[in-house]
């Protein structure tokens, strides 16, 4: 057992600990955590797809249709319960991603992205345009919904929610790592690098990508209800294209190769544009370009990259080939 | 006996003073968002600088009840989540004693409910929407001007006293909550009050379109009396200026109620004639206010900093500004003289009267701010290279403001043709 | 030529713009009889691979695979009624490790995606590591593909595709790249693989003395047609194909 | 509908396409080449508009011959091309083009924020307005309508020149050749010994520079506003994949369906004029899954 070793099994629990004593420790970031942690969820949603070479321009459709559905779901039932619309929201955006989908994953590279763009850039004009139902550019509020049938006060409802999005984020990380290492997570990969021998291997190519767009979409969609409820409020500015390429910028950060990378990439991303934000209002958008393009340009591999090369050097030399699995940026520690 | 009395007395003002009174704070800190990036910065870059000067020479003439005041700054054009995130930060991190938010209606929906979680005492300093106070009923929040129904319901006055016989109208809007909402308000009171206008045709392009060349050629061909654009800023200068190069200004009066923020940028592009709206008595030239000795200065000091004349917004935050300073001294009356508590401030704004730039506004019970109506006609003059406001009218607030409890999309049906003589209303030239 | 017909082609014609790559071709493949392909470049071998495959679709003609008409039918389904192939140039996953794409292609064999189990944990393992071995490719199980050499991605092209549990397998040129003395030692190891897999193949060659020896038969292509075809040791012999075909080679 | 709305609205479409293409042919030769889309484009168009919009303004205010704002925007557009585009090509680009496409278009999409936020330091916030080129050309009236000169000839006319140009500068000059040479193989190109990296920067520059000469020309009819370049990207970007990846001819043929679509909307159906782009793409792509004119590029097997 290497240092690195140590160091790579013990970090990620390390993290985790870290983040569930954010409450006690510095309750000022609990709500900040809350809504990086649903956003690393559509990240998350984002990676799966980047595993096949995909990029979407257009993710934030699926985080949009849900927090949309389940604030209607909520609206309509005075307040809802948590559960119905993280369930219903994931499910709509499912669906939704299983019907278009079909369409989709028939293009690659420039037209996967553009026609997921448009997608979400006609859902965006319908919710403008339809703004007596969807209450146009001012959107919806999301009223707090009960939690297992207990109306919880502000205090309570957001350590709850907190910790229930910490959970829905590890129990997503362990199920979408799990799902990339399996055959047909090993197949979408192999789409990246050939999709003319997959074909000849008898697996179609399309439906292996749409099994993983329904999976991004539903990952997208359980960040966006989790934001929806976090914030209160639900705007078009969801589906806006800037959105999805946020997501498409934190996976990048964080690091394509592994499911952590979204984690990660979120809290780093967040970190950055907040205190950019407050200490440089004129300025964060070129910080932010800053920092992107020094990542790409020296850590293409992200910060999860950047941290495994770290740890392979003070880790030294011996026991190369003993760790295989840690020496490749595969599906993820 | 008296020294016993004296004693007591003391004793309980002691007492009394020691449940109230709060310690004096080193400083007054404020957060301001506003928009310093993207489309809508046209309005935060001027309130911002607005605010430095005047927090400035409110520092410099004691303070608030002797404490100085600081303020931060947020970008709204980050987003909704960076603003609720720095929102949050900080009211609980820097522990600011008060917030300014905002200038998207958006956002102000937003930072409602959070505020009233959070308890602190937020200023809605420019947004527009009337649906805030309609639909929620906040203790923290209150907006220190008026809201879009009397800013368009002053707007139709305008409009028929001004132009009475007109037939037909078109509207030119921004595709986003303010573009549909401002219509939906000037459609429904124009219809109760001149029921037989004719609504030719009805355009929203989308917001920031760099192009309204289509919809130029189709309003020519359609020749309505009126077009109405709420819009403002790039988008407003955009349709401005096309539609005076292809001679639409020639045949058709528009009526732009956001345009006293574009009139120093559009210079002669906007022809004589056309009515324009200041949000409010938000003018550089305010006919009651220029030649008083403060309000010339700060226009000219405003000018020299910034190169350009003050704007709505800057009346905006001078609003906010002298409400917070008026809420602070009524408060510390009210404690006999001692540091209030943030509630006790809170409680203050409550039926509170006072007065930025413009005229006085007071807060009614429902948290809404009620504010007199400016609009005029361009004109050109010698004096400047931009048009000017002639043919002044200041409508009163009381009259077209939204009463306390009732919605306005039911209020204004309850007008009848009558009500544009019925409203009290001052002209100037 | 005796045995059962495994694979027929008839009257298959197909034309890129003004070029003929195939025209009337009329073929039967025997099972388990080892068919090599020669022909001079351009004369449409690797399109009659792209045809049997689904790769192309033939303007005109039929293609029968075990008595079923499998014409225009995508590769995708092709394999799966028993029918792969193996590349010029070899198409593997670069970014798997040689293990990872025999273990994709068996668990797309037994089309099984089971999105829970970790890939190196499905039943095929065992099976996989035995055809690596047979392929003399056991030591190069966790090494990524895209770290082999041209010559050791044939053969892990090839062992893909055996991976499939084929019936019928198409190779084109799959000494191609390898250095001549190392190509019999290459063919010796997928002669004897075949043969373990009772796999009845179809080679793309040019080289005529590999043809000699691992061959059954030969047909010879020319202008998208089939010369001859007969045993090598006839074939080559004929004084045509001296002068069209191995003439061109030398 | 009558012939006289048919005929407007094909003069307001005609207009609005030519001004469209210019700005998306750019986008479309730099990807043909260098095989990255570049989000960066849009601050090329808004860099155009802003140089010329300002500088127009303070020397037209101090007095100059109107007729100069022509010169001025060829100016600002190869100035823009040369002195951002190149350096942007030469030391970022030229170190990524081993990268994923995803890393790529992810750098450029960092210049974009860069250059966004550069644009707001040095113009601020404020709309600009100059329009003094168009005021030069007048107005004419046809069907009773008033149209400027400048917007239903002058940029028609621009964005043909602008077509045959390229067209002709591709077929018949060494460098235009050699750039044809890079698009259609790059690999072989550098077999032959064309020295791909200088043909690189010079197709960059020429994308560059017409990007912002589009933003030049928009300069007299729009305002120059924060936030321009983003929505002149992603409605490029439509055009390009609605085209077919490199393809002069089909941008222009996309971007006169989008202005024509864009025009009849606003007559028949105003709420759908935004989604007109992504409804002929989505079309488009469903009958031609690589574009108007593009083509499968089969692998190698």
């Amino acid at each position: 057992m290497t240092t690195r070793a140590q160091i790579l099994r013990v970090l990620p629990y390390a993290l985790l600990l870290a983040l569930a004593l954010v409450p006690q420790v510095y309750p000022a970031a609990q709500v900040l955590l809350t809504l990086a942690l649903a956003k690393s969820l559509a990240v998350l949603g984002v990676i799966v797809l980047l595993q096949a070479g995909q990029v979407s321009f257009g993710h934030a459709l699926f985080f949009a249709i849900a927090a949309y559905a389940a604030a209607f779901l909520g609206n309509s039932m005075g307040g809802g319960e948590i559960v119905l619309s993280l369930v219903l929201g994931t499910v709509c955006s499912a669906a939704v991603a299983l019907v278009v989908g079909v369409f989709i994953v028939r293009y690659r590279h420039i037209f996967f992205g553009m026609l997921n763009l448009a997608l979400s850039m006609i859902f965006f004009s319908f919710l403008e345009k339809f703004y007596h139902v969807t209450g146009g550019s001012d959107g919806l509020s999301v009223a707090r919904p009960r939690v297992l049938g207990m109306a919880l006060e502000r205090g309570p409802f957001e350590l709850v929610l907190f910790y229930g999005t910490l959970g829905l984020v590890i129990g997503a990380l362990v199920l979408t790592h799990r799902f990339l290492s399996s055959p047909v997570g090993q197949m979408m990969r192999a789409i990246k690098t050939n999709e003319v021998r997959l074909e000849y291997l008898g697996v179609s190519a399309r439906n292996v990508l749409l099994a993983g767009y329904v999976l991004s979409a539903a990952l997208c969609g359980l960040g966006g209800v989790l934001m929806s409820t976090a914030q209160g409020i639900v705007t078009p500015e969801y589906a806006w294209w800037v959105r999805s390429g946020e997501f498409v910028f934190i996976a990048i950060l964080g690091g394509a190769g592994s499911v952590g990378g979204a984690v990660v990439g979120t809290l780093a991303y967040e970190a950055v544009k907040t205190y950019a934000a407050a200490f440089a209002a004129d300025i964060w958008q070129m910080i932010l370009g800053v920092v992107l393009l020094v990542v790409i340009l020296f850590a293409p591999n992200g910060l999860i990259g950047l941290f495994r090369s770290w740890t392979r050097r003070i880790g030294s030399a011996p026991e190369r080939t003993g760790d295989r699995a840690g020496d490749r940026v595969g599906a993820g520690e | 006996m008296k020294t016993l009395m004296i004693a007591s007395a003391m004793a309980v003002a002691l007492a009394a003073g020691s449940a109230a009174a709060a310690e004096k704070p080193d400083e007054i800190r404020l957060g301001i968002t506003a928009f310093l990036t993207g489309p809508a910065s046209v309005f935060g870059e001027p309130a911002k600088a607005a605010a430095e000067m005047m927090i400035e020479e409110m520092n410099a003439e004691g303070g608030i009840g002797g404490v100085p005041v600081s303020a931060t700054f947020v970008d709204e054009g980050a987003g909704g989540e960076a603003l609720l995130a720095e929102y949050r930060r900080l009211v609980e991190d820097v522990d600011v004693d008060a917030m300014f938010a905002s200038i998207s209606s958006g956002n102000c929906t937003k930072v409602g409910p959070l505020a009233e979680d959070l308890k602190v005492l937020n200023i809605m300093w420019d947004c527009g929407t009337q649906r805030i106070f309609e639909e929620n009923d906040f203790r923290y929040s209150f907006r220190t001007q008026a809201n879009a129904t009397p800013e368009m319901l002053a707007t139709v006055l305008y409009l028929l006293k001004t132009k009475p016989d007109f037939k037909t109208i078109a509207v030119v809007n921004q595709d986003y909550a303010w573009g549909r909402d401002s219509w939906a308000i000037f459609s429904t009171a124009l219809k109760q009050l001149k029921p037989d206008v004719e609504v030719v045709a009805e355009f929203f392009p989308k917001f920031g379109a760099p192009d309204f060349s289509t919809e130029i050629s189709r309003l020519q061909a359609l020749r309505p009396d009126v077009i109405l654009s709420t819009s403002w800023g790039g988008d407003l200068d955009t349709f401005v200026r096309q539609a005076a190069q292809r001679g639409l200004t020639n045949n058709s009066t528009l009526v732009l109620p956001l345009a006293e923020s574009s009139l120093e940028r559009l210079g002669d592009a906007l022809p004589e004639g056309h009515i324009v709206g200041t949000r409010g008595d938000h003018y550089f030239l305010h006919p009651e206010k220029t030649g008083n000795e403060d309000f010339d200065a700060f226009v000219a000091a405003f000018k020299e900093k910034t190169g350009a004349y003050p704007i709505y917004p800057v009346f905006h935050m001078s609003q906010a500004l002298a409400a917070i300073k008026a809420a602070y001294e009524k408060a510390i009356a009210a404690n006999g003289g001692d540091w209030p508590s943030r509630e006790q401030v809170v409680d203050a704004m409550a039926g509170l009267t006072f007065a930025g730039l413009g005229r006085d506004v007071t807060i009614r019970e429902d948290n809404q701010g009620v504010e007199d109506q400016l609009l005029g006609t361009t004109m050109h003059s010698d004096d400047y290279d931009f048009a000017l406001l002639g043919d002044m009218m200041m409508f009163d607030g009381d009259a077209v403001t939204t009463p306390v409890g009732q919605i306005s999309a039911d209020w204004l049906k309850t007008l009848s043709p009558d009500f544009v003589e019925s409203v009290q209303v001052e002209t100037f030239n | 030529m005796s045995g059962k017909v495994i694979l027929q082609a008839r009257d298959l014609d197909i034309r890129f713009g003004g070029v003929v790559a195939a025209s009337d071709i009329n073929i039967d493949l025997i099972e388990h009889q080892n068919l090599a392909i020669i022909g001079p470049n351009g004369a449409g071998k690797t399109t009659f691979l792209n045809l049997c495959t689904g790769y192309l679709k033939p303007h005109a003609g039929r293609i029968i695979f075990n008595g079923e008409d499998i014409t225009g039918i995508a590769p995708r389904r092709l394999v799966r009624k028993g029918v792969a192939r193996a590349f010029q140039i070899p198409q593997l996953f670069t970014e798997h490790t040689v293990m990872e794409n025999l273990l994709i292609a068996a668990a797309a064999q037994a089309r099984q995606w089971a999105p829970f189990t970790r890939l190196d944990r499905i039943g095929a393992r065992a099976e996989m590591e035995h055809l690596l071995e047979l392929m003399k490719c056991g030591h190069l199980a966790t090494l990524p593909v895209s770290a082999l050499p041209e010559g050791q991605r044939k053969l892990i092209d090839i062992a893909v595709a055996l991976a499939l549990k084929p019936r019928l397998l198409f190779m084109d040129e799959p000494t191609s790249g390898v250095a001549s003395a190392e190509k019999f030692e290459l063919l010796d190891i997928i002669a004897g693989a075949l043969a373990e897999a009772r796999v009845t193949a179809v080679f793309v060659e040019h080289d005529m003395g590999i043809v000699d020896r691992f061959a059954d038969e030969v047909a010879v292509w020319n202008r998208g047609k089939v010369l001859f075809r007969g045993p090598p040791g006839d074939v080559l012999k004929h004084p045509d194909v001296i002068r069209d075909v191995i003439g061109e080679e030398l | 509908m009558n012939a006289q709305l048919v005929a407007l609205a094909v003069f307001d479409g005609i207009s609005y396409a030519a001004l469209v293409f210019l700005v998306a042919v750019g986008l479309t030769l730099v990807f043909g080449v260098l095989r990255v889309l570049n989000v960066a484009h849009g601050s090329f168009y808004a860099l155009g508009a802003y140089a010329t919009a300002s500088v127009g303004g303070a020397i037209f205010a101090a007095g100059y011959a109107p007729w100069l704002a022509f010169p001025l925007m060829l100016l600002a557009a190869v100035l823009i091309g040369v002195l951002v585009g190149g350096p942007i090509e030469k030391f970022l680009l030229g170190r990524i083009y081993e990268l994923e496409d995803v890393l790529q278009i992810l750098v450029t999409f960092a210049v974009f924020m860069i250059l966004e936020d550069v644009q707001r330091l040095i113009w601020g916030g404020q709309p600009f307005f100059e329009a003094t080129a168009l005021n030069q050309l007048g107005t004419v009236t046809v069907f009773g309508i008033t149209y400027t000169v400048y917007q239903l000839i002058f940029l028609p006319v621009v964005a043909i020149v602008v077509l045959i140009g390229l067209r002709l500068g591709l077929r018949r000059t060494l460098t235009g050749r050699l750039i044809t040479a890079v698009t259609e193989d790059r690999e072989a190109a550098v077999t032959i010994g064309i020295d791909v990296e200088r043909i690189y920067l010079i197709t960059f520059i020429i994308g560059a520079s017409l990007a912002a000469f589009g933003g030049a020309l928009a300069s007299a009819t729009t305002s120059v506003v924060p936030g321009m370049g983003a929505d002149m990207i992603v409605l490029s970007f439509a055009v390009v994949a609605t085209a077919g990846l490199g393809q002069i001819e089909g941008a222009a043929v996309t971007a006169l369906l989008i202005g024509l679509g864009r025009s009849f909307a606003v007559y028949l159906w105003p709420e759908l004029e935004v989604l007109i782009p992504y409804i002929i793409m989505f079309g488009v792509l469903l009958v031609r899954p690589s574009g108007l004119f593009g083509t499968v590029q089969a692998r190698k097997i």
